[in-house]
């Protein structure tokens, strides 16, 4: 009936290049140099992500979010950005984030306690792993009018998971996004729960990326466990916001295969043989197979690559571990660009407590 | 009489709650597979199943907005709110109306739920997972604020809290969890809201604390004890209403008060506490009241945070204070 | 391309059923007799619209939100409504809340401010209107669920403007309707302004309407000026959503005849012009022209419903004005079902500055 | 000199900002075309056109969040949230985020963003268009929080806050908007934040108020002098941080305070003062500090508003009070 809106023209098919299988269902975006990157890049990220686990099993890091799984949909889209483009991502997010340059070593140190873990090398362009859900969103809006405001050219990118669709901040942000038409890519990494609440009752929904026409812009659906796939619709989108065209909405299908951090017990909410089948859409041997089949992969370099990027990891968490920790007027000086009257008094107060209690001040 | 830790005095007090009424009902994150990320939820779902205990998306707003329509229209919701730190988005919808309703309709209509927000420092969490922002909703016409320190408390509040026919906002203190256990009867009872409780009598100072900093409060008071100094430590238990008479009273006796709570010190609900003890005990006063709270900063990270909890000894030290005057 | 969202398959045409001029273009969904009982409601909306701006003027209301061209969508919505549906609805939305129950009299005694206003009679399930942008949907909500979970056949509805749809609760209310498939009709008055913000520059979006979809339910774009399509597509709506069918979103286009409120000035940002326009539609010339073709209107009859609903309005006017102020005791008497301990100090220490200041306590 | 009323001054303050700071920017609701619901826009969009004077969708967190990235990414917001009572919807951008950042990243990165509110009662207004919760901004660390009473300094103070390399909360008093009109000097001058000012010199009780309530404190001083009672006035003007020393050394002079404001009382910024009075100047009080303040009810409307605001008689009520002891 006239009026009435329907389901969109297009199927709700989600695009893939590579299939689980590693075999080409469309042309490659990525030569096999830049393949062989990308693919070093996500067994770095794995090796990254076990070993957070593994300091958090011994009592290293407080908790740590795996994000298992996801490895395609960050290294895939993060690849997509200009080295002085704006990422802004989530607690989930360290692969993208450190492939866009945020040393292993600060984010780890942010997960062991220390907020000086939260300051990227001058350069960086991306802020602290955003650890409230969805408000996030409106600060890439906010950095990608910065820029152009500005006159340069930089774009900015936020990722946020599932559940992040449902906050009013969502909305908020990709209604500014497309009223002001902002140069900004919202990466939806969709890994079909939410803590606990699957995928289907966050939303009705019959995808996040339909909602983008509700803003008035582009929203595209991807395997997100398909490295070409993520890249593709990424590097598409990163054009358009750079040349003028405004933001796009890119959901990223895939799926956390560990808990929702390593105080979660995951077997409350989902069956071992749904995990199963998402570890036979492994997004990492996926493209070794790729690579594999086109004689670019073999256990040597496998091994070299491990034994290389574990190193660095290693190196990474024992700087993380040598950093003393911060004197009381460094741990309350940060607040504002030079501390209240209020705060000065605090600090003395602090210091004297501990030397009281006979610590060492 | 069982000995139940806080999650499991809560757990029981919904449970009955649920059962004695069908109007109850518990939404929230993750409140129903996963029975809450403390486990206070835990069976609720099992036991009562997915009409009244839901699981609801990412959205504390949406949260709290349902729950007011739930309320007005004769439901008894209890929200949860996962950690206060992630309250704020929901804020709006608890200050301009949950609490208004009655106000704004004169009666006739009302908002009778209950949110829960675990709170507080102390267990080494993310950024936004150690709040103690009390003072926010103390200050907020219209609302009533509980903050149980131990299991007995917990399930007589809770209780009272879901009977309550007003907005009740009832502060979990996260790191008091697990952390002390006791006697906690089977059967349902209610811990008026509204009434302080003597925690430990004294003659020589006041210590006026509550929710998980009790533990700090009452450790001072042992230590000092062994110096020959005798403390009453109050546990207010309610913000709002403030049991006044109870604090007042041991002030008059001590004539020295001591205010602990971990928010940050500018504006702390300890500045309450203050004026109302100088208004009606200045003259007993022999020295003035001491803040020990938390400092002016977001909590800090792990490696930090005990720089930032009132300590006992920082409390001891502040009972010296003010025995100094 | 497989994947990209595209336009909705269904036009954004906006359903009509009545022209400006009265006729018909579809099957009228209402007989004569209804039409002139709505006939007859519109004209007294108008009314009591021009007596609010008059009471206004000279000061006897604060300020007041004229809803002139706005009376088809809110009659022909309301009438929709079982009698005792719940209706959560704006600060301008005062023609479907009395044609839903709620007396002019407590609409007027509130706006004079008075909160004894903000209470309708018993059995009237009408929340006293919301201020505040956006947040009443999800009250709306709410009370559809609890109507539901008491095994009860209510439905709700919420009235809200285009500016409301940019908020984080518009978002969330949808969400949650949609994922419960709760018994609610969200009912977007699209005047073309927020204040000074026109609808453009409120979403990039091609319609609010179009939203829908990205909440898993229909969305409806209707001539909001036209008595009949509002009528006929929240008829529909509403029965959706008695049978369990879930949520609509009905987007109702319309216009803003007079300013914001009394206290703004509309010249700053819209043009004679396009009010002269929007005039030529109107929605109660337009029923008034099709009843008189029908021969079911004459000016005998205008006057007289004139002089009974304005009767009535003078009537509830003074009644409004004749309610004595609240003592302080009941002022401060509302916060809690019983007052605390401080509010009876406070209540009492009103009476003693009151006393002291020589005012009759 | 031109003689400008507090809307005037602030319209002036924004145009030299943004005359002289390329970076500076405003966005709100109808801060464009309409010039503001209050006018304190009024003729910057013509004048700094549409990339500078930006009209957005009616959304407070998509304002206040979409300015924080605006500042982080090197801009100088200046956002304007239309009442107190339509902020609680960006209160978790604030909270959460706005002063935040510098902390959680180190110094790496920063909101030098200002947030203008109008704010308080007297009007005669709707429902939620009256509120003075200023204290929720005072207790969140991270944020300055001004409120300036008088025309010259609210230029001053907006210049000052614009400049800042901090986010500060800027409270506009909607009373004092249009009420009072004083010399205000043409150039561009700063009045320093955390900095109070004695706004009437006195040797018998202090008053302390601040925005809209400078207006009872004066009056109610003014009266009292009639009678031979010489009151001391400060206007606060930053909340955070505060002035401690200005206000300590009134209250060592007249030994007697009062603090005025017209936010509800239970956990009001009253208490902050009152619990640092006493901290510091305890013995030389010769009475209790007295709160004058609204009451721990929703602002009434129109018809009963005038008894819930602290008039100039409950002031000079509450000054009484404070000499009799
Ligand atoms: C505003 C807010 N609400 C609640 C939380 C608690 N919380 C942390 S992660 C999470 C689930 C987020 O799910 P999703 O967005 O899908 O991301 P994922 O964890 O799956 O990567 C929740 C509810 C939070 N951090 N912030
Ligand atoms: C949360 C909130 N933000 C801002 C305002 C101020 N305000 C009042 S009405 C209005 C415009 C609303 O526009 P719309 O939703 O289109 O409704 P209309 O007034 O056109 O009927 C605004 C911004 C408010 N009342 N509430
Ligand atoms: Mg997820
Ligand atoms: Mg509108």
């Amino acid at each position: 009936m006239e009026g009435l809106t329907g389901r969109t023209a297009v199927a709700q098919e989600p695009q893939q290049v590579l299939t689980p299988d590693g075999e080409l269902v469309g042309e490659p975006p990525l030569d096999l140099d830049d393949t062989r990157r990308l693919y070093r890049a996500m067994v770095a990220a794995r090796l990254y992500d076990r070993k957070g686990s593994a300091l958090q099993r011994q009592g290293r890091l407080a908790t740590y979010p795996p994000f298992e799984g996801q490895e395609a949909a960050q290294v895939g889209s993060a690849v997509a950005l200009r080295a002085d483009d704006w990422m802004v991502a989530t607690y989930r997010d360290a692969a993208a984030m450190w492939f866009h340059g945020y040393p292993w070593e600060l984010l780890l140190l942010q997960r062991m306690g220390d907020e000086r873990g939260g300051a990227p090398p001058e350069g960086v362009n991306v802020l602290p792993p955003s650890i409230t859900v969805g408000a996030h969103l409106l600060h890439a809006v906010g950095l990608a009018w910065a820029e152009r405001l500005q006159g340069r050219d930089r774009i900015a990118i936020a990722y946020f998971g599932d559940g992040a669709t449902s906050e009013g901040d969502f909305h908020e942000a990709l209604n500014f996004a497309g009223v002001y038409r902002l140069p900004v890519v919202f990466l939806c990494e969709n890994n079909q729960y939410a803590i606990s609440t699957p995928r289907e009752r966050q939303t009705a929904a019959p995808s996040i990326a339909v909602r983008a026409e509700g803003y008035g812009f582009p929203g595209v659906l991807v395997d997100g466990n398909d490295l070409f796939a993520v890249y593709r619709a990424t590097a598409e989108a990163v054009a358009r916001a750079r040349s003028g065209g405004g933001p796009t909405l890119v959901e990223a299908l895939t799926y956390r295969i560990g808990p929702h951090t390593t105080a979660d017990d995951p077997r409350r909410y989902r069956s071992e043989a749904e995990v199963e089948e998402w570890r036979r859409r492994d997004p990492v041997e996926r493209v070794r197979r790729y690579l594999e089949r086109a004689e670019a992969w073999d256990p040597g370099w496998q091994a070299q690559v491990e034994a290389e990027e574990g190193a660095a990891i290693e190196a990474a968490v024992e700087r993380a571990e040598a950093v003393p920790p911060m004197e009381p007027e460094e741990l309350l000086g940060a607040m504002f660009a030079s501390p209240t009257p209020q705060l000065l008094e605090q600090a003395r107060e602090l210091r004297a407590a501990l030397e009281e209690a006979g610590e060492r001040p | 009489m069982a000995v139940l830790n806080m999650v499991q005095a809560l757990n029981q007090a919904l449970a009955q709650a649920m059962e004695a009424d069908p109007r109850v009902m518990v939404l929230g994150e993750d409140v129903g597979r996963a029975g809450g990320v403390f486990r206070v939820t835990d069976g609720l779902l099992e036991r009562f199943g997915e009409d009244r205990v839901v699981d609801t998306p990412v959205a504390e707003s949406g949260i709290v907005g349902a729950a007011f329509g739930l309320a007005v229209g004769g439901m008894r919701p209890v929200a949860e709110i996962q950690f206060m730190g992630f309250s704020y988005p929901a804020f709006d919808q608890v200050v301009s109306h949950v609490s208004r309703i009655r106000n704004r309709s004169r009666h006739r209509f009302t908002a009778p739920l209950v949110i829960r927000i675990p709170y507080g420092a102390g267990i080494g969490a993310a950024e936004h997972h150690s709040e103690s922002s009390e003072v926010i909703y103390a200050h907020t016409p219209g609302l009533k604020v509980v903050v149980p320190s131990r299991p007995y408390d917990a399930k007589g509040l809770l209780l009272s809290a879901i009977a309550d026919p007003d907005p009740v906002v009832f502060l979990e203190p996260i790191r008091s969890y697990r952390a002390v256990r006791e006697e906690v009867p089977e059967e349902p009872y209610r811990v008026p809201i509204g009434r302080a409780r003597v925690a430990r009598e004294g003659t020589d100072a006041t210590l006026v604390a509550w929710g998980a900093m009790m533990r700090e409060a009452l450790g001072a008071a042992e230590a000092l004890q062994a110096e020959g100094v005798s403390v009453e430590v109050v546990d207010l238990r309610s913000l709002v209403p403030l049991d006044v008479e109870t604090v007042v009273a041991s002030v008059r006796k001590t004539g020295r008060a001591v205010v602990v709570h971990e928010a940050p010190r500018t504006a702390g609900f300890a500045g309450e506490l203050v004026a109302i003890i100088q208004e009606r005990a200045l003259y007993a006063l022999e020295a003035p009241v001491v803040r020990v709270t938390g400092w002016d900063t977001v909590v800090p990270l792990k490696r930090g945070e005990h720089h930032y909890l009132p300590s006992v000894g920082r409390v001891v030290a502040g009972v010296r204070r003010a025995l100094a005057g």
